[in-house]
C-alpha cells in the first residue's frame, strides 16, 4: 500500500497543499479529489453564474437591451435560479433511461478529467508529463469518439451523419491547434507545464502572443481552432444536440460546455498569454498559490467573456463553411505562423547572440 | 385593348359576350366554360398581347350559379381583361366540372386547388401534383357555397 | 426541521421557477408580430429571465397565440405533452382566450378557447395586446407560481 | 420542433418539420427527402391556421367587414384596408379626397417600412444574429409608434374607412415622421454595415437559394421576390392607386451584388432599398399634403353596397394584393376575394428548396418573406 501511495506521478500540485494549509508530504492522492471538489464547488459554479450573467448583461448592453435584472442583486443570480429551475425539472425524454445517463455521464467524466492537467499555476498542475501541452488533444478528442461510436438518439441515419460531420470538423480544427501548440513548446524547450509557463514569465514582452506578430497570430488562431473543435460560439452549429436534452440534462449539458470552453482559455492562456516565475519554487506559501490561481482565472475569463461576446455580434456558420475555414485559413496560416516563429527566433536570438 | 377584342370577336364570333367591368374601363369577355382552354390558350398565344399573367382567379356565387373569373393581365402590355364563364352550382355536395387551365398559365395552381377545396370544383384535364397542399380540414364540405351553414350564428 | 427545510427548498424552487420562464410560442396573426415586439429590445423579455426556446422540451411556458381551430388544437396539444412539467401556459390575444374573432358564431372553423384544450394559467385579452399587457401577464404568472410554491410546501 | 423522420435507403432521409417550428416562417408543415443534408425534394403542407375569413366577410355587414379585412395580413392589416376601400369606392362611386389619399399614402409607406424590418428582423433571427434582429426591432418600434399616434393601434388598426380615413393628421405627426425618416435614413446605413458587408453573413446567403426570372414568372411570383430575380412590375409604378403617380420613386431590382440575381442575399438587399424608396416617399408626401376633407362621407352603421362589382390591386410589401367584390345591393357583400402575395409566393419555395442543405433552409425560407397567416386565411 505504502508503495502505492508513493508512485513517482510527476506533479507541481504543492501550490494546493499551501492553499489549503497542508503539508508538502502529503500525497497528491489525496490532495487531488479535494481540490477538484474546491474547484468545482468554490470557483467553478460561481464563475459560471458569475461570467454568464456577464456576457448576458454584456451581450444586451451590446444589442440595445437591459439583460436580466430582476432576481436579486440587480439579476446577478439569474444563472443561478436558471440551473436550480432545470435540476428540479422533470426529464421526459423520449431516451430509456440507460442510454440517456451513459453517454453524458462518460462524457462528464471525460471532460472533467482535464482538471488533472489544467494549468493553473507553476505550482497547481497535477499531471505536469513532457506531453503536458498536448493532454487537451487526446482529453477532448475523447468526446467526439463517443457519438461516432454510438447513437444517442433515436434516428440513426441523421445522427450518424451529424456524427461524422462532426468528428471531421474535430480532425480538421484540431491540425491548426496542434500546429500552433508547437510554437510555445519550440519557445520552452519542452511541453511540460510548468516549463511553458515559467518560459513566460518575465513580464508582457515574454508572453509568447506578444514576443512576435507570428506569435499572436498563433495565439489567435489556437483559439479560435478550439471553439471550432469544442462547436463553442461563434462556431457552434444551429443544432448542437441540445435538442433532447431536457431539465437536469440540459443544466448538466450548458456547465459542460461552460467547463469546456473556460479550460480552453485557460490552456489558451497558459500556452500564450504568460506565467509565473519559477524564482519562488521554494515558497510554498499561500499567498504566492493564490496569486497564481487567481492571475489565471482572471486571464481566462477576460479570454471567456471576449469569446462569447464577440460570438453574439456574428451570425450563425454552418458546418461546412467552419470545416472550409478550417482547411482554407486556419491551417495555412497556422503553418505561416510557426514558419515565421521560427525564422523570427533564429534572426532575433541570433543577432542578440 | 380595342383591337385585341375586334379579334377576339371575330375569330370566335357568338362564344363571346364582351361587357364592360363594373365601373372600371375594364372589359369582360363572357365564354362558354367548353370553349375555356381554346380561348385561354389564343390569348395567351396572341403576339401583340401575351395575357401571360394570371393574376387572380376569382370564384362567387350568384342566383344559382357559380361565377368564375379569372383576370389577366399582358406583362409587356399592362394590359387587363377579365375572362368569365359561370357554371349552375349542383345541389348538396356533388362537384362542378370545369377545365383546368394549369396547361396555358402554371401558376393557376394555387388558385384552382384552393377554388377546389372551398367551392367544390373539380378542374379536369390536367393532373396536378403540387408539392404545395392545402389542408383546411374542411372534410366534403364546401364552405364558400351558399348553401353552406354552420347553425347558431348572430346577425353582425 | 425537516418541514421547514423541505418548506425553503420549495420556495427555493418556486422562485427559481418563476424568475426562469423559458417559453415556446405557438403564433399566427397580429400576436406573432406583437411576440416579436415582446423579444425586442424596448420590452425585453429576457429582464424577467424569459428566453426563447426552439424546442418544447426544453420550455416551462407555453404562450400560444392562435386561434384554437380543430387543426390547431392538435399542434397545441402535441407541444403541449412534449414539454416537461412543470409547465405553465398563457393565452395571449381574444382568438385564444375566447375564440374572439373566429369563434363559432362568426366563423365555421369554430375557433374555441384554449381552456378548452390544455389547463391555461394566465389570460392577456387584446386583439393583438400590447407588449406591456404580455409582460403584466408574465408578472401575474410569476406572483402565481410563487404563492403556490409557498403555500404547496406550507405544514 | 415536431421532427421527425425515417430512413428510406442507405442515404436518402426523410424529414418532416413542423407544423409548429421556429426554423418555419410560420404554421405550416415541411416534408423534405435528404440526401446526406441536402434536400432533393420538399413538399408543403399549409392550411393549419384556416380562419374561415371569406366566408366571415360574407356573413358581416358592411359596416363592420373591416374588423375582418384587417386580418387578412395581419403583419401589414394597411393594404388589405386599402384594397378593400378602393373597391368599394369604385362600386359606390365615391371620390376620395385628395388629403385622405395622401394619408393613405403616408400610412401605406409607413406599413411597408415596418413589414420590410419585421422581415429583416426574421432573416436576422434566422441566420443567428441576434444582434443585429435586435437593432432592427428596435427601429420597428419606432414605426409602429407613429402608426399608434395616428391611428391609435399599432396592428390592426380599423383606420381607413369607405370614402377617407378615420381621423385627420394628429398633431405634431409630421414632424415625428421627418424625426424618424432622418434616424431611419441612418440607421439603414448601420444595417448596410452589420449585414451586406458582412461576409459571414453573405456567406450564408449570397448564391443560396437562386431563383431564375423564367421560374418566378412561371409560377407568377410577385413582390419583392420576384423584383430581386430581375422581373420588374411594380402595382404602384405600373397602375398608380391612391396618388402614388404624384410621387417619384426607383423601383429597386436584384443586381446579384455579392452572388447571382435572385439569390438569397438579392432578396435582402431589394428590401433595404425599398425601406429606402419608401422613405424617401414619405419625407416627401408628409410635406405635399392638401387640405381638405379627410372623410367623403361618414358610413352609417346601416351602410349597403349597390349592386356591382370591383377589382382592386395594391403592391403590399409582399406583392401583388388584390380583392375582389361582389354585391348584390343586400346587407352582406355576395363575395370579397383576395389574391394574397404569399399563396402565390409560396409555390416556388419547393422549387428553391432543392439542393440547399438542412442547416440553410430557414435561412432561404425567411428570405421569401412568407406570411402564412395570408395563406391560409
Amino acid at each position: 500500500m505504502k508503495e502505492f501511495f508513493d508512485l513517482p506521478i510527476v506533479t507541481s500540485s504543492y501550490g494546493w497543499n499551501a492553499i489549503f494549509g497542508l503539508d508538502e508530504t502529503v500525497s497528491v492522492l489525496f490532495v487531488l479529489p479535494v481540490a477538484f471538489a474546491v474547484f468545482l464547488l468554490l470557483i467553478l459554479y460561481p464563475l459560471f453564474f458569475l461570467l454568464g450573467f456577464t456576457e448576458r448583461k454584456l451581450s444586451a448592453d451590446l444589442q440595445a437591451r437591459v439583460g436580466p435584472n430582476r432576481t436579486p442583486g440587480k439579476g446577478a443570480l439569474q444563472l443561478f435560479a436558471d440551473t436550480i429551475k432545470l435540476g428540479a425539472k422533470s426529464a421526459n425524454t423520449g431516451l430509456s433511461l440507460q442510454r440517456r445517463r451513459f453517454l453524458p455521464s462518460l462524457r462528464t467524466a471525460a471532460l472533467y478529467s482535464s482538471f488533472a492537467f489544467l494549468p493553473l499555476g507553476t505550482a497547481l498542475v497535477f499531471l505536469d508529463s513532457e506531453v503536458g501541452a498536448f493532454l487537451p488533444f487526446a482529453c477532448f478528442g475523447f468526446l467526439f469518439l463517443v457519438p461516432l461510436f454510438s447513437n444517442e438518439g433515436p434516428n440513426e441515419a441523421e445522427d450518424q451523419i451529424m456524427a461524422h460531420r462532426q468528428s471531421f470538423l474535430w480532425l480538421s480544427a484540431w491540425i491548426p491547434a496542434l500546429l500552433t501548440t508547437l510554437i510555445p513548446v519550440a519557445r520552452a524547450g519542452s511541453a511540460k507545464w510548468t516549463a511553458l509557463l515559467s518560459s513566460q514569465s518575465d513580464g508582457v514582452f515574454s508572453w509568447t502572443a506578444f514576443s512576435s506578430p507570428f506569435g499572436f497570430l498563433a495565439f489567435l488562431i489556437f483559439l479560435f481552432s478550439g471553439l471550432v473543435a469544442l462547436q463553442l460560439p461563434p462556431f457552434h452549429s444551429l443544432d448542437r444536440g441540445t435538442r433532447r436534452r431536457t431539465g437536469p440534462d440540459l443544466a448538466e449539458f450548458g456547465l459542460n460546455e461552460f467547463y469546456s470552453l473556460f479550460s480552453w482559455c485557460i490552456f489558451t492562456s497558459a500556452l500564450f498569454l504568460g506565467g509565473q516565475s519559477l524564482r519562488e519554487i521554494s515558497d510554498t506559501s499561500f499567498i504566492w498559490a493564490a496569486y497564481q490561481l487567481v492571475s489565471t482565472l482572471v486571464k481566462a475569463s477576460v479570454l471567456y467573456l471576449g469569446v462569447r461576446v464577440t460570438a453574439r455580434a456574428l451570425p450563425q456558420i454552418r458546418q461546412d463553411q467552419m470545416t472550409e475555414f478550417c482547411w482554407r485559413i486556419l491551417t495555412p496560416v497556422a503553418l505561416v505562423s510557426l514558419m515565421g516563429e521560427l525564422l523570427w527566433t533564429s534572426v532575433f536570438s541570433g543577432g542578440a547572440q | 385593348m380595342r383591337t385585341l377584342l375586334k379579334k377576339l370577336e371575330s375569330d370566335f364570333g357568338q362564344a363571346v359576350t364582351i361587357k364592360k367591368f363594373g365601373r372600371s374601363d375594364q372589359f369582360v369577355v363572357e365564354i362558354e366554360a367548353e370553349k375555356l382552354v381554346e380561348i385561354a390558350t389564343w390569348l395567351r398565344m396572341q403576339e401583340a398581347f401575351r395575357m401571360d399573367f394570371l393574376e387572380n382567379l376569382s370564384l362567387f356565387e350568384s342566383k344559382g350559379k357559380t361565377v368564375f373569373s379569372y383576370f389577366l393581365r399582358s406583362g409587356s402590355q399592362g394590359l387587363q381583361l377579365v375572362l368569365r364563364t359561370s357554371l349552375a352550382t349542383p345541389n348538396g355536395g356533388a362537384r362542378l366540372e370545369i377545365p383546368s387551365i394549369l396547361g396555358v398559365w402554371s401558376h393557376a395552381e394555387s388558385f384552382e386547388s384552393e377554388a377546389e377545396k372551398m367551392f367544390g370544383v373539380h378542374f379536369s384535364g390536367e393532373n396536378r401534383a403540387s408539392s404545395v397542399r392545402k389542408n383546411f380540414g374542411l372534410g366534403d364540405e364546401y364552405p364558400l357555397r351558399k348553401s353552406f351553414e354552420w347553425g347558431d350564428r348572430v346577425e353582425l | 426541521m425537516r418541514t421547514f427545510l423541505s418548506a425553503k427548498l420549495g420556495n427555493l424552487a418556486a422562485w427559481a421557477q418563476s424568475s426562469s420562464l423559458w417559453y415556446y410560442t405557438i403564433t399566427g396573426g397580429c400576436c406573432a408580430d406583437e411576440m416579436l415586439s415582446v423579444q425586442g429590445c424596448r420590452y425585453d423579455l429576457e429582464r424577467f429571465g424569459c428566453l426563447p426556446q426552439a424546442h418544447p422540451e426544453q420550455a416551462d411556458l407555453l404562450i400560444v397565440s392562435t386561434a384554437v381551430t380543430e387543426q390547431m388544437a392538435k399542434v397545441i396539444l402535441d407541444v403541449y405533452d412534449r414539454m416537461p412539467s412543470p409547465k405553465y401556459v398563457m393565452a395571449v390575444g381574444a382568438c385564444s382566450n375566447s375564440g374572439g374573432a373566429f369563434n363559432e358564431r362568426v366563423s365555421y372553423v369554430k375557433s374555441r378557447p384554449l381552456e378548452q384544450v390544455i389547463p391555461v394559467d394566465v389570460f392577456i385579452p387584446g386583439c393583438p395586446p400590447r407588449p406591456e399587457a404580455i409582460m403584466n401577464g408574465l408578472i401575474l404568472l410569476q406572483n402565481k407560481i410563487q404563492e403556490r410554491g409557498a403555500n404547496e410546501n406550507a405544514p | 420542433m415536431i421532427y421527425t423522420r425515417e430512413k428510406l435507403h442507405a442515404s436518402v432521409s426523410s424529414l418532416s418539420w413542423g407544423p409548429s417550428d421556429p426554423s418555419l416562417p410560420g404554421i405550416f408543415r415541411l416534408e423534405a427527402d435528404a440526401e446526406g443534408d441536402l434536400i432533393r425534394r420538399a413538399r408543403i403542407e399549409t392550411g393549419f391556421l384556416h380562419k374561415g375569413l371569406e366566408k366571415s366577410l360574407e356573413k358581416r355587414s358592411w359596416f363592420t367587414s373591416m374588423i375582418a379585412v384587417d386580418r387578412v395580413d395581419p403583419e401589414a392589416p394597411l393594404f388589405a384596408e386599402l384594397a378593400f376601400c378602393i373597391a368599394i369606392e369604385e362600386i359606390c362611386n365615391i371620390q376620395v379626397p385628395r388629403r385622405a389619399q395622401v394619408i393613405r399614402l403616408i400610412l401605406c409607406e409607413l406599413g411597408r417600412v415596418g413589414s420590410h424590418l419585421h422581415f429583416l428582423a426574421r432573416a436576422a433571427i434566422a441566420t443567428g444574429f441576434d444582434t443585429a434582429s435586435q437593432y432592427i426591432l428596435r427601429d420597428r418600434e419606432l414605426v409602429l409608434d407613429l402608426f399608434e399616434l395616428m391611428t391609435g393601434r399599432r396592428f390592426s388598426p380599423n383606420f381607413f374607412k369607405f370614402g377617407g380615413v378615420g381621423a385627420d393628421i394628429t398633431e405634431g405627426f409630421i414632424e415625428r415622421i421627418h424625426e424618424t425618416t432622418r434616424l431611419l435614413e441612418i440607421r439603414l446605413r448601420e444595417y448596410h454595415a452589420l449585414m451586406i458587408e458582412n461576409q459571414a453573413f453573405i456567406d450564408r446567403l449570397a448564391w443560396q437559394g437562386v431563383l431564375s426570372a423564367e421560374t418566378a414568372q412561371s409560377k407568377g411570383l410577385t413582390g419583392p421576390s420576384a423584383r430581386a430575380s430581375g422581373l420588374r412590375f411594380d402595382v404602384r409604378k405600373d397602375e398608380a392607386y391612391s396618388g402614388y403617380e404624384h410621387f417619384d420613386f426607383r423601383v429597386p431590382l436584384g443586381t446579384g451584388a455579392r452572388g447571382t440575381t435572385g439569390d438569397g442575399f438579392d432578396r435582402i438587399v431589394v428590401r433595404l432599398e425599398e425601406i429606402r424608396e419608401s422613405l424617401l416617399i414619405l419625407s416627401h408626401a408628409v410635406d405635399s399634403v392638401p387640405a381638405g376633407d379627410f372623410l367623403a362621407l361618414t358610413t352609417p352603421p346601416d351602410f349597403t353596397v349597390p349592386a356591382g362589382e370591383a377589382y382592386s390591386r395594391v403592391e403590399s410589401p409582399r406583392g401583388l394584393l388584390s380583392c375582389h367584390v361582389v354585391s348584390d345591393g343586400g346587407a352582406h357583400p355576395v363575395r370579397v376575394q383576395w389574391r394574397t402575395p404569399s399563396s402565390s409566393n409560396i409555390e416556388v419555395v419547393p422549387e428553391v428548396l432543392k439542393g440547399i442543405t438542412i442547416q440553410d433552409f430557414p435561412v432561404i425560407l425567411a428570405s421569401f418573406d412568407l406570411s402564412i397567416a395570408e395563406i391560409d386565411r
